[in-house]
Order: structure tokens, then sequence, then C-alpha cells
């Protein structure tokens, strides 16, 4: 049984956490509370500490006007965006919007086309019929079940004949994938609930060795 | 604006293809060091030839588009159902959850879901109905607010749109999911949306949500997640429907028609992909190397191994 | 005894007798534990390949923690089971973080390890610290670390750590080990792996896992522990390796693991069992 | 002016970044990469002032909960009162291992968001039992699909019934990669799309022309 009251408070805590499983309760609804509380705290002095002094304000104090111009874009468009709070300068914010949209979405496209198109088609083609049965019969599963599966996604043409065919192979080649990816997920929750039961049966009750 | 919209399309298209076709010249300069030095990167000249034939698809449906012929696009299912869904809601007198996800308004599927945010919360404020909006990401909160208090606007009833139904709640994702669980079990939310980028936190809001009896609409492009919410949603926008979704929400012709561009350029995938496979059998087979030396073509080899270097090298 | 009203009961059972089930199954194993043991998948066996190749070039490595404590019962014996591997065979590490709640638990680990294996720090690894805005970071990280992380985590600057001088950017280490329990490892292909072309190797949980299959498949990535069954393989290719004395938590785990999936598959049978009882017996009252 | 500050400055902004970090992908040379690099440093302080913000918008939202007597305002003097006391030991005391502020996040903060995390394995259970029934086609193969991986992921099954193993590595090595490669074919394909639309300005849901 451990002695430290910091163990007892997160071992009634997570017992707290469980208790939600049975139905919603006072106890739970106050433990949630707590968490946005402390997690507001939390992140409001790691981004202070980690990012916002260093990277802004203490190169600024330090050199003043001087400081390397693009900090000042930096302080120009966190102005920009308070902008949304005060009523009668609402759409300035929109500038410091724009300027975040244009970045990701700019980015995303080079970067989209690279990873989630050429490198997925580039796989698909390359297919390798040599070795066991087993993965001839799956590079064929591969290439027909991903041609499939892309044919589910064509919205231009009603999913009659051939198309339909093709997309309705596609539905099932895609529920055999969910199906494996949930089967294969239970594990990894499994796993995370065996790290809470460790920590209550060895770190807090010290019944398991 | 349609005109400069064009002919930038154009002066784009014309750019980007002709720094393609100098990439030779400009790469040789820039390979001599090493590293590409130069003003074109000859690695990413595919990458550039795809996104220049997908902008030009994307440009030219844009104008098809405006002259608003009517285009056929198959029914999304997650999309017809928002009415009943909101009905549903309403006829109970209880409010909707709308949960957009945990990436930053600036990324696609984020922007999606804010347009299908639009079409949920004016249907809501038709039917005097609540929609809550939790939000994760520091930057979607205040443009979700805009989008929803719009919304009800737009139906002349400004008065009735709460802003603190639109909230920030935290940026870690278990805060969240405890928060949001709480949230549905307490207002006893009647229909719930989940549309947007989850992780893992996802299947404790979607089975807490079942638990409370709501009626449930998903639609993600984490393919991780996709699993749990066709189990738990009665209706799965599964990946790039959620797009084509948020281009037919606004009922905007230009918008729809560019979903036609997705398709075009699928089926240049498809004729990719089956001739790449083809090709890669023949390889394998020996079948090319033998019709190569047929043909009298001399160093079959050579030109075997470029081809295999750079459509197999993977 | 006819079965059918029990399974029609069975079928609309609580979902709180299923929570109740899963919560025995979980907890039994660890008060009479059984050592059970997991033949290595090629995802595993590719990851140990790849981790061998990466130490054998002679070159440094980085390793990219980014899991919180929340996923520390599948990602910690993945983590631990590395840092011996590594360590054992006197390879030189940056380690770095993109997500801040995990660099307290590093910093333990890296203190235990640093212990065991007798390490100085400086020379023999080197932890960067907490980096936000991972996606960019790793970008920039391609061409000039020094740019993004000015010091270490201990404040010292970058110019001053001997392995630092050897590491200008990710062209100088064998590879990048992510032990992520996000999708980190998505970005690092799609802003490391995509423009700069080094070798990935991945630990990741069971549900991200199976996102990055593809991503093993077209080579992206070089090798992938898959949730902490194949941490409880990789434990085991270490202890007859003798780099680990015994199995670690996650070989323990599989025993709560196997009932609890065991369990699952029950309901699930009687699930459809009920409700095809269900149906046939409607249609046989249906029946005049 | 208000017209143009309103939207079209903006939109022609969104519309000249976004094309230049898009292009700038494929020109190596420093005089387009370094404006690059800047942009992208300076993500990480303009996304904290951010969450300063909307946290000020959270605790604003609390202290009009408990001002107004609404339901349940009891619970907001707790998130107000555990924020306070989590800012005031950060800023007091600091941030780092040792601080009373690192000793709470690990005591209290991590154990409720650790268990957070293990209710998955309650809910994937009850998930599992109430969804996998063979009611249509999908639903069968869906079912079938998660019992083979289920049945050949525990180690006492795999070794009794080799075959289970290998249909489960199977199941996950070719069907489930087709599955993801043409969901993420498709995304990719949306991403752009939705990209586009926003720089050339035919979607204004975000900027949100007039309103």
């Amino acid at each position: 049984m451990s002695g430290d009251p910091y163990v007892w408070i997160a071992a009634m805590l997570t017992i707290g956490v469980f208790s939600f499983l049975v139905e919603d309760n006072p106890v739970f609804c106050a433990i949630e509370h707590l968490l946005v509380g402390l997690s507001t705290g939390y992140m409001f002095c790691v981004y202070w500490y980690r990012v916002f002094v260093p990277e802004l304000v203490r190169p600024l104090w330090e050199s003043g006007a001087g400081a390397e111009a693009h900090l000042w874009v930096v302080v120009a468009i966190c102005v920009l965006w308070t902008c949304k709070y005060i009523e009668r300068v609402k759409d300035l914010a929109k500038i410091a919007l724009a300027f975040w949209l244009a970045v990701d979405l700019g980015l995303a496209i080079p970067t989209e086309m690279d990873a989630g198109v050429i490198a997925q088609v580039l796989g698909t083609i390359d297919v390798s019929f040599d070795g066991a049965i087993v993965n001839v019969v799956g590079e064929m599963v591969l290439l027909v079940g991903t041609v499939a599966a892309l044919t589910y996604f064509v919205f231009s043409k009603p999913h009659r004949g051939v198309v339909g065919a093709t997309a309705k192979l596609g539905t099932w080649v895609l529920m055999i994938g969910f199906g494996a990816s949930f089967g294969y997920t239970i594990l990894s929750r499994i796993y995370l609930l065996i790290g809470r039961v460790l920590f209550l049966l060895r770190d807090w009750l010290g019944v398991v060795g | 604006m349609r005109a400069s919209l064009a002919v930038l399309g154009l002066v784009l298209a014309l750019s980007t293809s002709a720094a393609a076709a100098a990439a030779p010249v400009a790469s040789a300069a820039g390979k001599r060091d090493g590293e590409a030095r130069g003003w074109f990167d000859s690695k990413r000249a595919v990458n550039l030839g795809a996104v220049v034939v997908f902008a030009g698809l994307f440009l030219w449906f844009v104008r098809t588009g405006r002259k608003g012929r009517p285009l056929y696009l198959r029914p999304i299912a997650g999309l017809s159902a928002i009415d009943d869904a909101v009905g549903r809601a309403a006829e109970m007198g209880r409010p909707i959850l709308y949960a957009p996800g945990l990436s930053s308004v600036t990324e696609p599927v984020t922007v999606a879901s804010m347009g299908v945010l639009g079409r949920v919360a004016e249907r809501a404020a038709r039917l005097h109905t609540r929609v809550k909006v939790p939000n994760y990401d520091p930057l979607t909160y205040p443009v979700a607010q805009e989008i929803v208090r719009r919304a009800f606007a737009k139906v002349g009833r400004a008065d009735e749109f709460q802003p603190d139904d639109v909230s920030y709640l935290t940026s870690r994702s278990f805060t969240y999911a405890a928060a949001v669980a709480g949230m549905m079990t307490r207002e006893r939310t009647a229909s719930n949306f989940f549309v947007g980028h989850f992780f893992s936190e996802y299947l404790i809001l979607a089975e807490t949500g079942v638990a409370t009896g709501a009626v449930q609409i998903g639609g993600t492009d984490s393919v991780a997640q996709l699993p749990f919410v066709i189990t738990t949603c009665d209706h799965t926008m599964i990946g790039e429907e959620v797009f084509a979704a948020a281009a037919l929400v606004g009922d905007d012709p230009v918008s729809r028609s560019t979903i036609r561009a997705h398709d075009w350029f699928k089926l240049l995938i498809f004729a990719f992909v089956i001739l790449g496979a083809g090709l890669k059998l023949a390889i394998d087979a020996g079948a090319l190397a033998w019709t190569l030396d047929g043909l009298g073509v001399d160093g079959a080899q050579r030109v075997i191994a470029r081809i295999t270097a750079a459509l197999y090298g993977g | 005894m006819d079965a059918r009203p029990l399974l029609a009961k069975l079928s609309r059972l609580d979902r709180r007798a299923v929570f109740a089930a899963i919560a025995v199954v979980v907890v039994l194993p660890f008060l009479s534990p059984f050592d059970l043991r997991a033949t290595p998948s090629e995802a595993t066996l590719a990851f140990d390949a790849a981790l061998e190749k990466a130490i054998a070039s002679g070159r440094p490595l980085l390793i990219d923690v980014d899991f919180g404590p929340q996923t520390v019962a599948e990602m910690e014996p993945m983590l631990l089971a590395v840092l011996d591997r590594v360590f054992a065979a006197e390879c030189k590490v940056v380690f770095v973080t993109f997500i801040p709640e995990a660099s307290s638990p590093l910093r333990r680990y890296l203190e235990r390890a640093e212990a065991k294996h007798g390490l100085v720090y400086g020379e023999d690894y080197v932890f960067l610290g907490y980096g936000s805005a991972y996606a960019y970071t790793m970008y920039g990280m391609g061409t000039n670390i020094g740019a993004y992380f000015h010091s270490d985590d201990r404040g010292t600057k970058i110019a001053e750590l001997p392995l630092m001088r050897r590491v200008k950017s990710l062209k100088d280490v064998a590879a990048v080990v992510n032990i992520a329990s996000n999708s980190f490892p998505r970005f690092w292909v799609q802003y490391g792996v995509a423009p700069f072309g080094f070798d990935l190797i991945v630990g990741a949980t069971a549900v991200n896992a199976t996102d990055y299959y593809p991503y093993l498949q077209t080579g992206q990535i070089k090798g992938l522990l898959a949730g902490g069954r194949a941490a409880a393989e990789y434990e085991g290719i270490l202890v007859d390796r003798g780099v680990m004395a015994g199995p670690g938590d996650a070989t323990r785990g599989l025993g709560s693991q196997s009932l609890a999936l065991a369990v699952i598959l029950a309901f699930i049978a009687i699930g459809n069992a009920a409700y095809f009882l269900g149906r046939r017996g409607a249609a046989r009252k249906a029946r005049p | 002016m208000k017209r143009a500050l309103g939207y079209r400055v903006p939109a022609a902004l969104l519309l000249v970044l976004g094309l230049f970090m898009a292009i700038q992908y494929y020109i190596p040379h420093p005089i387009v990469q370094a404006p690059k690099e800047l942009i992208l440093q300076w993500k990480q302080p303009i996304n904290a002032y951010i969450i300063f913000l909307a946290l000020g918008g959270l605790v604003a939202m609390h202290v009009r909960r408990v001002v107004r007597r609404r339901e349940r305002w009891g619970y907001s003097v707790l998130t107000l009162a555990a924020a306070a006391a989590m800012t005031f030991l950060g800023l007091a005391y600091g941030i780092q291992d040792d601080t009373v502020f690192a000793d709470w996040f690990a005591y209290l903060v991590t154990p409720i968001e650790a268990t957070m995390f293990s209710l998955l394995a309650f809910f994937v259970a009850s998930a599992a039992f109430r969804a996998f029934r063979a009611r249509t086609v999908g639903a069968t193969i869906l079912l079938v699909s998660a019992a083979i991986v289920m049945l050949g992921m525990i180690p006492t099954v795999q070794d009794a019934i080799p075959p289970l193993g290998d249909a489960a590595q199977f199941l996950l090595k070719y069907p489930n990669t087709a599955a993801k490669r043409a969901i993420m074919v498709g995304v990719a394909l949306g991403a752009i799309s939705v990209s586009l639309k926003a720089i050339f300005g035919i979607d204004k849901t975000i900027l949100s022309k007039g309103g």
C-alpha cells in the first residue's frame, strides 16, 4: 500500500473517472471540470515559458526596435488577430486568418500530392508476383482492391453497371480493411487499461510485484 | 474577378509547365554540387506535373460550373441525413452537438467541416434548435462561432444565437473527450455530428453519444478512426466524401462542379495504375526485354533499368 | 431447455455487463501471471533489421519520442527496449520530442539509461528537448537543426555539445527512430522522408500502426513496431539476443490482452446468435 | 475602405501567399526558401498567442456561467479555481521537473487523462458487441474480418491454428492496405481541391464574405 498522498489522490481520480462507465455522476463532473481548469493553467504556462517568451518576448525585449524585422511581423499578426474580439475592427482579423490559411493550405497542395497520391500510386503499381502463392494472391488483392475501393469514391457517375459493381467490390474491400484495423486496435486499447490496472494494483495497492 | 481568375489559372499552368519543361537544363546546373540549388528541384517534377494537371482540371470545371450546366453527383449518405437528424432534435426540444474535429481550421478537412457546420446550423436555426459546438483548436473556435452566428442571422433569428454554445474547451485530446462526454450526457443532445480529423479519443465521444440514444452522423479523413466511425454512427462520410459533402452543401454550382476534377484525376490514376502494373509485370516476366530485342532496340537492358528505377525505385 | 429467452436477454445486454467482464479479465492475469511468448511479425522483424543496419553504420541516430504518460503501457516497453539495444551497441543518439508532456518522462528514462550504460552526456547522447510546431521543425531539421534548436533541454548552446558538431542536419544521421502514440510518423514521412529521403523507423500504437502499413509497403518507413504486442515480440528478440535480461511489461501484458480478446469474441458470438434466433423466432411467429 | 479590408485584402493575401507556399515546394533556390523558412518559424509564437486568447475566452465563459448562476455553475467555480492555481504555481515557481507545477501535472492531470484513454478498452468492447451483427453483407464482412484478426492476435490461438495468424497478417497487409491507400488518395484529392477553392476565393466560408 503506497504512503505517498499524491499516489492516493491519483488513485481516487482514476476510480472517479472509471465511475463514468456506470453512469454520469457528480464525482465525474467535478473531475472533468477540475481537468479542464488544470489543463488551462498547464497550457498557458507551457506555451508562455517554452514558446512565447523565448521566441518573441525576449528577442524583442533585448534588441528593442532593432529586433530582426520578422519579429515585428509576428507582433502585427497577433495584433490583427486580436481585432476579432473588438467589434469595430472585427474584419481586420480576417487578414491574420488569411495569412494562416495561406501558409497551411498552400503547403498542403504539394505535400498532399506527394504523400497522399504519388507515393500511394507508385506503391500500387509496384506489384511483384514472384515469391509464395499467398504473396501473389495478396498482390492481386492489393491491386484490384485499391482500384475498386477508389471507384467507390467516384461521385460523377451513378453507381450502376460496371462502375456500380466495382464500387460494390470497393465497399467490401473497405469493410475488410475497417474490420481488420478495428480488430487490431482492440489490442492497444486493452494495453491502456493494463497500464491503469498496473498503477492501481502495483503503485497504489502494492498487490502485484 | 472571373476574367482575372481564368488568366491567373492560365499563367499558373503555363509557368509551371514551362518550368517542368526546362527541368533538365535547370536541374543539371543544380546537380553539379549535389544539392538541387537551382531554380527547379527535378526530383519533384512528377509532383509538379500532377499538381498542374489537377489544377488545370480544377480550373476547367470551375469554368464549366459557372455556365450553370446541371451536373449529376451521386448522393452522399451523411449529407441527406442532416435534415432528419436536425428535425429529430427539434421535435425532442433538445440541442444538437457538432464536434468539428481536432485539426486547425487551416487544415483542409476542417475547412470542409466548417461548410457542413454552416448547413447544420442553418437548418437548426430554422427549427429554433440550439447548436453546441465544443472546440479543440483555438483557431477553429472563433471561425466556427462566426459561421453559426451567420447561419442564425441568415434565417432572421440572430437573437436566438447564444455565443456560449460555441465554446473552446482545451487543446488536450483526452481533456476534450471528458468535457464533451459530460456535455452530451448532461445536455442530452439528441443528434451528434462528428465531422473533421479525429484521433484516438473519438470512440469516447461516439460511444457516450450512443449510450445517450442520440442519432449520430460522422465524417472524417482520419483513416485510423474510420472503423470506429462506421460502428458508432448511423451515417458515415468516408474520407473524400467529407470534402464532397462540403462542396455540395453550399448549393454553389461552381463548388459542385469542382468534384468532377477529382473524378477525372482518378481516371488518370486508374489508367496509370493499370499501365504501370502491366509494365511491371512485363518487366518481371522478361516480356519487355524480349519485345525490345525483337524490335532491334540496342541497350534494352539500360532502358528497362532506367524505367524500373524511375517508376519502381520506391 | 429452450435457449432462446436467455439469448434474447443477452442480445439486449446492458453494456455495463460487457464493461464488468472486461475489467475482471484484464485484472485476473496480473494476480496469477503466466509468461506468453509472441512470434514476431514481418513488421517487427523489419524494425529489428532496420535498427541493426542503422547501428552497424556507426553514424549517430535521431530518436524522436512522442508519447505522453497516457500511452505508457504500450509505448514505454518499446522505448526501453530500443534504449537497451542502441546503448548496448555504444551508438550515439540525439533525442528530441514534439509534445511537451513527453519531456519529463523522457528525462527519467535517459537518466536511468545513463546510469545503466555509463553514458557521457554531450558525447554519447544529447536531448534537444521540446520543439513545437512539429511538421515545420521536422521539415526544417532536414537542412539545419541549429535553426530550430538553439540550445538543448538543459539550456547549453548547441555549439558546445561535441555530438551536435557531428549532427548538423538530418543528412548526418543513420536513421530517424520515431516512437509516437500520435500521428507524427505521418508528418515525418510527409515533411522528412519525402523531401530528404533518410531511413525512418517507427514505433506506434496498434491503431495508428495500421495507418503506416502502406508506408511500410512503399518503403517510406523501413520498420514498424505495431502496438504493445509488437513490443512484446521485440522484447523476445532482444531477450534471445542477450540484450535484455528478461521479458518486460509488454510480454506480461499479453496474458491480459489474450483473455480480453477472447471475452469480446464471446460477446460478439452471443450477440449474433441472439440476433439470428430472434429473427428466426419472429419469422416463425409471423407464419399463420 | 471597410469593404476592401473586410474581404478583398484577405482574399488577395490568401491567393498570393497560398500560391507562393505551393510553388516554393519546387524551387530550392535560397531566395525562395529563406522567406519560407522565416514564415514557418513565425508559426510557433503566433500559435502560442492564439492559444492564450482562446484560453481567455474559456475563462470568460466560466466566469459568465458563475455570475449568471447558470446550471452547474458550481463546477465552473472549480474550473476557475484549478486554472488560477495551476497558472499561479507555474508563474510563481516555474515549470521545471522539480516544481509543484510538474507534480500537479504528473499526479492530477496525467492520471485523469490516462484513465479517460483507458476507457477505450471498455468502449471498443461495447461497440464490438453492439455493431458486429451480421445484418447486412457489409456488416458481416466487417465482423468476419475483425474476428479473424482478433483470433489471429491471440498467441495461444495463433500457435494452435497457424493459418489463422497468417490470415490475420494477410488481411492487415493486403485488403487493409488497399482500403487505406484508396482512402488516402481520395482524401489527398479532396484536400487539394479544398485548398485550391479557398486560395482562388471560390469557397468563401472561412473568410466569410459579408455577414
